[in-house]
């Protein structure tokens, strides 16, 4: 009964670790309360995206991650 | 040479060390040997002074998603035959490749206008971060402005 | 790979015979290691309906001359750190090459611009006389007015 | 004594031959006469330019070939 949630980018510095595994179901409530007030605020910019099973979600606070589910934090992306 | 096999009309892959560019050149030009012209990109990590690696992170069902969604709408936008779009990641060096593109079409322009697009938007909307190290540490990269209006010429 | 053996910053060959063309970008990209970007054209025999085979004739005193001479103001031009202009005579049947260019710079856009300046010369401004076989016999080929005015937007 | 005329593209079929030798020295009408009044017509045209030793010449009227001398007779190019 837990969802991954996945660090990217400077988010994995800010939080300190890769991925945490956190108890299912998981919404946009738990996931502030999950990552801590710093990576919490960076989600709160409009400019940084949250994935859930491999889709950015086009409202990230209706999220709604059940057990199994992979949750990505995608801060702005750099290019190639 | 050229016995690499290449998926057909488009092969989009990140690879996680070196490639082997005049092969995978060989070998496109091989397998779309009916095109008039085929043109090509090769990106490399610049020996720039202080930067000493180069780290590409990404996250795989976006990032792959993202190349075959873009190397598709290359390939119809400009009518091409085939399209080949390769990108590094984890750890580089100077002088080492990143980023490899080809586009073959039957007229030049188009494999051009192709090969140019594609890369305006592997730099600066593909799903990668990038941090460079340098003598103090790592520091994570943005795009440039100037990737942003590249991208935008296409709009 | 990548024995064959490049002139820097200028490689340029007129070729009586098939070029490798693997062989020869993975040299170009080994020569210019420290370049960040490498763009290269392929040009080859379209398999058109008709057409069976191409001969381009040339004179080489001028030929090769003026492929030097468009070479060395490319890489003035776009800031290049090396140039490649390779171009078959002789008889091509349908998927030969008939042209390599390849131009080696700092900044991508840089790269791409040099390669489009060099076919865009090479297509309609160098000293090449062409003709086709088709069923009927050989016919003389004179460049498409779009040749030209390709040309001209680099005046 | 002789200068070597040769017949580039689509001239090589008009004078039926890839080269050949006359006495030096040639100026613009023994270039002429000497090619043949189909290949001397086109010669007459602003798109076709002679080269001597190996440059083109700005005014080919000018032309003065002596011993040695190759003459290459240049109709438009087709390009690459």
């Amino acid at each position: 009964m837990s969802v991954t949630i996945l660090f990217l980018g400077p988010l994995r510095d800010l939080a300190g670790r890769q991925e945490i595994e956190v108890d299912a179901p998981l919404d946009w409530a738990g996931l502030l309360a999950a990552v801590g007030p710093e990576v919490a605020e960076q989600l709160e910019q409009k400019r940084v995206n949250v994935a859930c099973r491999g889709r950015v979600r086009a409202d990230k606070r209706a999220l709604l991650a059940e057990d199994g589910d992979e949750v990505a934090l995608l801060p702005p992306v750099s290019g190639g | 040479m050229a016995r690499l096999s290449l998926s057909t009309p488009l092969d989009v892959r990140l690879l996680d060390k070196g490639m082997s560019v005049g092969e995978a050149l060989a070998a496109f030009n091989a397998t779309h040997a009916e095109a008039g012209g085929i043109a090509t990109f090769l990106g490399k990590v610049r020996p720039d002074g202080e930067v000493r690696a180069l780290e590409l992170s990404h996250y795989e069902p976006l990032t792959l998603a993202g190349m075959e969604e873009l190397a598709g709408n290359a390939r119809e936008r400009f009518d091409l035959d085939g399209v080949l779009v390769w990108h590094r990641v984890g750890v580089m060096v100077p002088g080492e490749a990143i980023v490899l593109i080809a586009a073959a079409a039957r007229h030049r322009r188009s494999a051009f206008e192709a090969a140019d697009f594609l890369m305006d938007h592997l730099k600066s909307a593909a799903w990668f971060w990038k941090r460079e190290r340098r003598a103090d540490g790592w520091h994570w990269i943005e795009p440039r402005p100037e990737d942003h209006e590249d991208r935008e010429r296409w709009k």
